[in-house]
């Protein structure tokens, strides 16, 4: 029940694609690191992906890339910004979704969605408050917490101690004068995870909260974060396991529209003679950089 | 000489740290003496009356690495002041006679005063414009500053500019001024003949190069353009807003309109393009001039605007082309422009009117994120129409 | 205006809180009686020219300020910059504008709208900004008091006259808004008090030339010169200036300081980081450091420089101080006045404390470091926070920059300090 | 008379014994970790054992760095400039400026004849720069970060690179490897990049030789032929480099003995 559809997300640091048959329905979705050569992960990827459903290239009817590697996708129909695609994605995840929020390593995003996924209005953090995720990497090796240790740590503070920068770079220095104090390592961590949810809520009431928000991103198996971020926005958020597959789900389920409207085009452009004016995003598939 | 040839000339003239064609004007017969203007507004015309240059500069851009500035600014100064007074300590400007300061924000006035002290003998002007619209001593006031310029220029110089001069030089202005005009009004007629990558280099050009020069310059690109043919494509239609002082790399520039924008009218290089009328060419010129500069000029984030307010002209703006929607594309740590964007967000949400806001500096490398950003905003309004 | 801050200031800092108390009372009241509230800026305000007509006066600097000082500024900030302000401008704007969308209930109490926004904006392009939303958020009539930049060193008579000449549209303007006649003997009277108040504040400042100083002009004197920026145009002023110097002649005779050993004496440029002040005054005191003069304190006005109010040239003299206000001067003259307290005031060294916010302090501090360090050859400390947002407070940073500053000091002073082993 | 020096840095703790004839009679070194009291005695353990010594043998401890204060056997902290200082113009005596990159921050210090700080200046608010940039540079290139410094020598042509901010050079460097680049050129545009940045913070003290470059940085070549290369001249940098701080804490551990207790670095308690 072709023709198949495949999404794929390439993140700074991992690579993760989605395959979509001709119902919608996820048949295989798989990631690898990206490496410094986006082309390589993509590629890797894609093979993977065909292996798992046991597919081949030609049956594939439309690819679609995301993130920060998306134009270095060579054998991509499309290229999408990963904002309109965590919009998309978290919507066919959970509908009543309205609101994004995806954490990242380097960036944090806010997005609004309508219900049909138009991006309403979204937010990205400011450069000087940039990489939440990766601050908690740092803050792992410095605390000597394994990273999917770091959550479960933090809950079980209760003497959290501020952190005020909102440079992750000196908010390490702050966590290193903080230890140097010997205060609790939990009081420590959940401080962090406090500082850090202070300048989400920011950028998240900068960017509007409709709800209902969902979180996306690998933050959803930071059980600590899930709780700080609910209790300070006041709002319970949808949370999928599979969060971190929200870019390439949505990729994949924009280029199905893609796909379809560009079958309409053929048969209409087959009827009536090339048509008028080029549609930029048509035009742009497998298009410039 | 052809549209590619006059868009190169005119990039040379600014992308070049050490100004060597401002150097050669200085060098030759007779030497032509010349002023740097810091952004936005400076009374150009006064310079000019008195027989010097007016060069607007707009900082190093990418062309200076920072070191010697930033001994003497602090990391959260906006880059063109630093870039600016980078080019001072690395002697790059000694072809000026001096710089003036305008009174758009605190930078610019304490840059007056940092200049003083690390270039003696230069000029170093501030020059007050009044904010108090409704007073009646606000122009007279005004016309003392400029006679007080005058005086200071009129020494560099030895030129102690008569009525006739000063109307001589409104004439050209005027005649510059319209020519840009007719650009703008070529690009938001046709943008896909009139992209912003080629008429910006040779705007900016035109703050620097003598404008007698340059004149010709713009009404054979303009020329070109008028006949051009291209084919519109499904783009959205913007206007940018918020980068009337510190300028956008022109890559950053090429980004908006590769990520899907027709950017149909902007507020780059404003000082350039000040008023929104003629200067009279008759009467006591410092008089008029003074009159034009509190009544004439074009709503910006640097001077009060009173009562109608920038919100109402900002959205006119956008209404006058048809565009889709606004872009805010601010220089980091501006705070004329950043505290604006505050209230002109607020006024384009009450006409629903889409935006987009994002800061930019001088020595950006990479644009992903802008690029990012502008291409979702695209997306939010096409892939969904 | 805030808790003790140093354990034998009594009886000035009893009375001040009583009038600043009074002075909130008056203001919550205004709108139930009906009358008229104007905002206006510290730096050459022109008090004296409004309270005549019945105008209570609000300033929305001093709501900032003691939001940093009671350590609610992080949350209207936050609110400000919800609504698009940006995290790069200033802290104070912000707060005054995210307190004023939540409700405006101040630490001192509810602030009454504005019937008239004066922008006087002396020294700051940012007052301007300000002023301009709120207009818009409170729909005020809002009229500028344009205030030249000090350009050269000596006054020129053309930006006085045109300042005087705004003053008298302003007085017309207030008897159409009030239907009050303008009462030149009274403003004259007012005046003469004001400038009672201005000489004892100078002799305050002055006192900390004695060895050691019986008075901090930096951490004490940003709360004594409160009333001289707040009540002036009221009989509360210049009581407080009385009891006040009262307090420091008491000083004086008993040999008290604001610290318990005074081995530092330091000249400050920059103001203070209100949400940290108490924290940041201990990293000095650690070191028995007086700052026997600072430029905070003369923002709102340069009084010790021969500033002063006179009745006989009322509006003369009223519009010369809005320019001789410290963030008005030059470069130049800032420089120099920084220079001379330093010898007047037998200093061991310069702090400069940059705030992120108010770029007309700041820009420009970098290259005074740079001059007092290689060509006067006076130690100078750079510190970098800011006076509203909680958020660019680093102790760690400070305290050693602030440490390591003061080791370097005292080192000169141990003559033949023993430095062994140059000989590895 | 034996006395030690302990300096409690943000990544790394060290530790200096020193004799009464101003000689190193024992150094150790180790990763300061999350408990830094612990920290601080097992590196002060390590350099008494390695000099054949009882921790009560030596007779003043002076503690340095961040973690001063956590060096709860020490008699009296000072600051790491002070002993950066003090340790410099032990090791290199004609040292005036004082250049040490460290994690956390960068500091350019200018000292007298006798080694007294007369001037010094730290890396601004923004910490763009310091070590922690090349931390994260070497590990987005996937590259040992005692390796990057000579690889960088190796360059074709200069890359640049514009951020100095730690958190988006990754994104930087990203952009570079994807197009193609090489490793050597843009680790070159990395090291030009924090080069440039310390030449202006030294600018503020002044640049007068002779130039002694320490701090944990200091080992990198990279890092100190391109600074040599801006600066024309050549800088001090010894094999003890990353000791200095310990070492300058140590000395005053041994003015102390000389003054009764009481001497130059007594400031630093309370």
């Amino acid at each position: 029940m072709g023709p198949w559809i495949v999404g794929i997300d390439l993140g700074v640091r991992l690579t993760r694609g989605l395959l979509l048959d001709g119902d919608g329905a996820v048949v295989a979705k798989t990631s690898a690191p990206s490496g410094a050569f986006f082309t390589k992960a993509a590629e890797k990827v894609y093979a993977d992906l065909l292996a798992l459903a046991g597919l081949t290239q030609d049956e594939v009817g439309y690819v679609t890339s995301t993130g920060y590697g998306r134009y270095q996708v060579p054998f991509r129909d499309l290229q999408v910004t990963e904002m309109t695609c965590h919009g998309a994605g978290a919507l066919a995840m959970f509908p009543d979704t309205r609101t994004v929020l995806d954490v990242g390593a380097q960036n944090t995003r806010v997005i609004g969605v309508t219900p049909e996924g138009r991006v309403a209005r979204f937010k990205m953090n400011d450069k000087c408050a940039a990489g939440a995720g990766r601050f908690l990497e740092r803050v792992s090796t410095a605390l000597e917490v394994s990273l999917d240790q770091i959550g479960p740590l933090a809950l079980q503070s209760h003497d959290p101690q501020p952190i005020s920068s909102v440079c992750a770079v000196l908010a390490e220095s702050e966590v290193i004068n903080l230890v140097s104090q010997d205060l609790r390592t939990e009081d420590i961590l959940l401080g962090i995870h406090l500082s850090i949810c202070e300048r989400i809520k920011g950028l998240v009431l900068q960017a509007g909260l409709e709800p209902k928000l969902t979180l996306t991103g690998g933050m959803v198996h930071n059980a600590a974060m899930v709780r700080v971020l609910e209790e300070s926005l006041e709002t319970k958020m949808n949370l999928s396991p599979d969060g971190e597959y929200a870019g390439a789900l949505g990729a994949a389920v924009l280029g199905r529209r893609r796909y379809d409207k560009r079958q309409a085009a053929r048969v209409a452009e087959a009827a009536a003679g090339s048509a008028g004016i080029v549609d930029r995003s048509l035009a742009a598939e497998g298009g410039s950089r | 000489m052809s549209l590619n040839k006059i868009v190169a000339e005119c990039t040379e003239w600014f992308t070049d740290p050490d100004f060597t064609r401002l150097r050669a004007l200085r060098d030759g017969s007779p030497p032509m003496r010349m002023i740097g203007l810091f952004p936005v507004y400076t009374p150009e015309e006064v310079v000019m009356a008195t027989g010097l240059l007016p060069v607007h500069l707009y900082g190093g851009g990418t062309m200076v690495e920072i070191d010697h500035a930033d001994s003497r600014l602090q990391s959260f100064v906006c880059s063109i002041s630093r870039t600016t007074f980078e080019l001072g300590l690395t002697n790059r400007l000694d072809a000026f006679e001096g710089m003036l300061f305008p009174s758009i924000c605190d930078v610019s006035r304490n840059m007056s005063g940092l200049w003083r002290r690390n270039f003696p003998g230069r000029v170093a002007e501030f020059i007050h414009f009044p904010e108090n619209l409704t007073s009646a001593h606000s122009v007279p006031y005004l016309k003392h500053e400029l006679k007080r310029l005058e005086e200071v220029l009129s020494k560099v110089s030895g030129k102690k500019p008569t009525d006739a001069d000063y109307h001589r030089v409104f004439d050209l202005l005027n005649r510059h001024r319209r020519a840009m005009d007719e650009i703008y009004a070529a690009r938001a007629a046709a943008p896909w003949n009139v992209p912003l990558v080629e008429a910006y280099p040779i705007l900016r050009a035109g703050g620097m190069m003598p404008r007698e020069q340059h004149l010709p310059m713009m009404e054979e690109a303009l020329a070109t353009w008028r006949a051009r043919q291209n084919k519109a494509q499904d783009r959205i239609r913007v206007i940018v807003e918020g980068s009337f002082c510190e300028q956008p790399s022109v890559e950053l520039l090429q980004t908006i309109e590769e990520a899907g924008c027709y950017v149909l009218n902007d507020d780059l290089l404003l000082g350039q393009r000040w008023f929104t009328e003629p200067l009279p060419l008759e009467g006591d010129p410092l008089e008029a001039l003074a009159r034009h500069i509190m009544e004439h000029c074009v709503p910006s984030a640097v001077h009060h605007p009173g009562p109608l307010g920038r919100g109402a002209a900002l959205v006119q703006k956008a209404r006058a082309v048809h565009a889709d929607g606004v872009l805010f594309c601010m220089a980091k740590f501006c705070e004329p422009a950043l505290y604006d964007y505050a209230l002109l967000k607020r006024a384009v949400e009450a006409e629903n009117i889409p935006h987009l806001a994002f800061e930019f500096e001088e020595k950006m490398g990479t644009f992903e994120s802008a690029r990012t950003q502008l291409e979702t905003f695209v997306e939010s309004i096409l892939l969904f129409s | 205006m805030g808790d003790y801050i140093y354990k034998h200031q009594g009886t000035g800092r009893d009375l001040q809180k009583d009038m600043l108390g009074d002075w909130f009372d008056r203001l919550s009241a205004a709108p139930a009686k009906g009358e008229p509230v104007a905002y206006l800026f510290i730096s050459g305000n022109i008090a004296e020219l409004l309270t005549q007509f019945g105008f209570h006066l609000v300033y929305p600097e001093v709501t900032a300020l003691q939001c940093g000082i009671k350590k609610t500024a992080g949350q209207y900030i936050l609110k400000a910059e919800e609504l698009g302000y940006s995290s790069d401008v200033c802290g104070y704007v912000k707060n005054d504008i995210g307190l004023l969308h939540s409700g405006n209930a101040s630490p001192m109490g509810t602030l009454p709208p504005p019937s008239l926004l004066v922008c006087n904006y002396s020294g700051c392009r940012t007052y301007v900004k300000w002023f301009e939303a709120l207009a818009e958020f409170y729909k005020a009539p809002l009229v500028m008091l344009d205030v030249p930049y000090k350009r050269e060193d000596m006054l020129d008579p053309g930006d006085v006259q045109y300042v005087v000449g705004q003053l008298h549209e302003l007085v017309e303007l207030c008897e159409r808004m009030t239907g009050k006649k303008f009462d030149m003997d009274r403003f004259r009277s007012d005046l003469t008090e004001t400038a009672l108040a201005e000489d004892y504040w100078v002799k305050i400042l002055n006192s900390s030339r004695l060895v050691p100083s019986p008075f901090d002009a930096y951490f004490e004197a940003v709360f004594f010169m409160a009333p001289l920026y707040v009540l002036r145009g009221h009989p509360d002023c210049l009581k407080y200036y009385k009891a006040a110097w009262g307090e420091i002649e008491e000083r004086i005779e008993h040999g008290i300081g604001p610290v318990a050993e005074e081995r530092f004496r330091v000249v400050v440029e920059g103001p203070p980081p209100w949400p940290h002040f108490r924290s940041f005054w201990e990293m000095f005191k650690k070191w028995g450091v007086v700052a026997v003069a600072s430029t905070y304190s003369k923002v709102g006005g340069l009084y010790d420089q021969g500033v002063r109010h006179d009745p006989a040239r009322p509006f003369e003299s009223m519009a010369e101080y809005c320019i001789d206000c410290y963030t008005n001067w030059n470069l130049g003259l800032r420089r120099d006045l920084m220079r001379r307290y330093c010898e007047d005031f037998h200093a061991d060294g310069m702090v400069i404390h940059s705030v992120k916010s108010c770029r007309s302090f700041s820009v420009g501090q970098a290259d005074t470091r740079e001059v007092f360090s290689k060509e006067y050859h006076i130690p100078t400390l750079f510190l970098e926070s800011d006076l509203a947002d909680p958020r660019y407070f680093s102790a760690a940073q400070l305290r050693n920059r602030i440490d390591a500053f003061f080791e370097g000091l005292e080192h000169r002073k141990l003559v033949g300090a023993p430095h062994a082993g140059v000989t590895p | 008379m034996i006395v030690a020096g302990v300096d409690v840095g943000s990544t790394a703790t060290k530790a200096v014994l020193l004799n009464e004839n101003h000689e190193i009679i024992g150094r150790a070194l180790i990763n300061t970790g999350a408990n830094v009291v612990r920290a601080a005695q097992r590196v002060f353990s390590e350099a008494t054992k390695q000099a054949g010594l009882e921790e009560h043998e030596v007779a003043q401890v002076v503690g340095t760095g961040y973690g001063r204060y956590k060096v709860t056997f020490g008699h009296a902290q000072v600051t790491e400039i002070s002993c950066h200082a003090r340790g410099a113009s032990f090791l290199f005596p004609k040292t005036r400026i004082i250049l040490d990159i460290g994690g956390q921050d960068t500091k350019a210090i200018r000292i007298s004849g006798s080694g007294e700080v007369e001037d010094f200046c730290m890396n601004d608010k923004c910490a763009a720069g310091t070590g922690r940039f090349l931390d994260a540079a070497a590990l987005t290139m996937g590259i040992p970060l005692d390796e990057i410094g000579p690889l960088s020598l190796q360059y074709k042509q200069v890359l640049k690179v514009t951020n100095v901010c730690t958190v988006f050079v990754e994104s930087e460097i990203l952009a570079h490897l994807a197009r193609g680049r090489a490793a050597a050129d843009i680790l070159r545009g990395v090291h030009l990049a924090i080069a440039t940045r310390s030449v202006a913070l030294m600018r503020r003290v002044g640049l007068d030789p002779e130039i002694t470059f320490t701090g944990g940085v200091s080992r990198n070549i990279g890092i100190q032929s391109t600074l040599e290369e801006r600066l024309s001249m050549k800088l001090n940098v010894n094999a003890d480099s990353q000791y200095m701080g310990a070492i300058g804490a140590a000395l005053f551990a041994l003015d102390r003995c000389v003054a009764g207790a009481t001497g130059v670095a007594g400031a630093g308690q309370g």
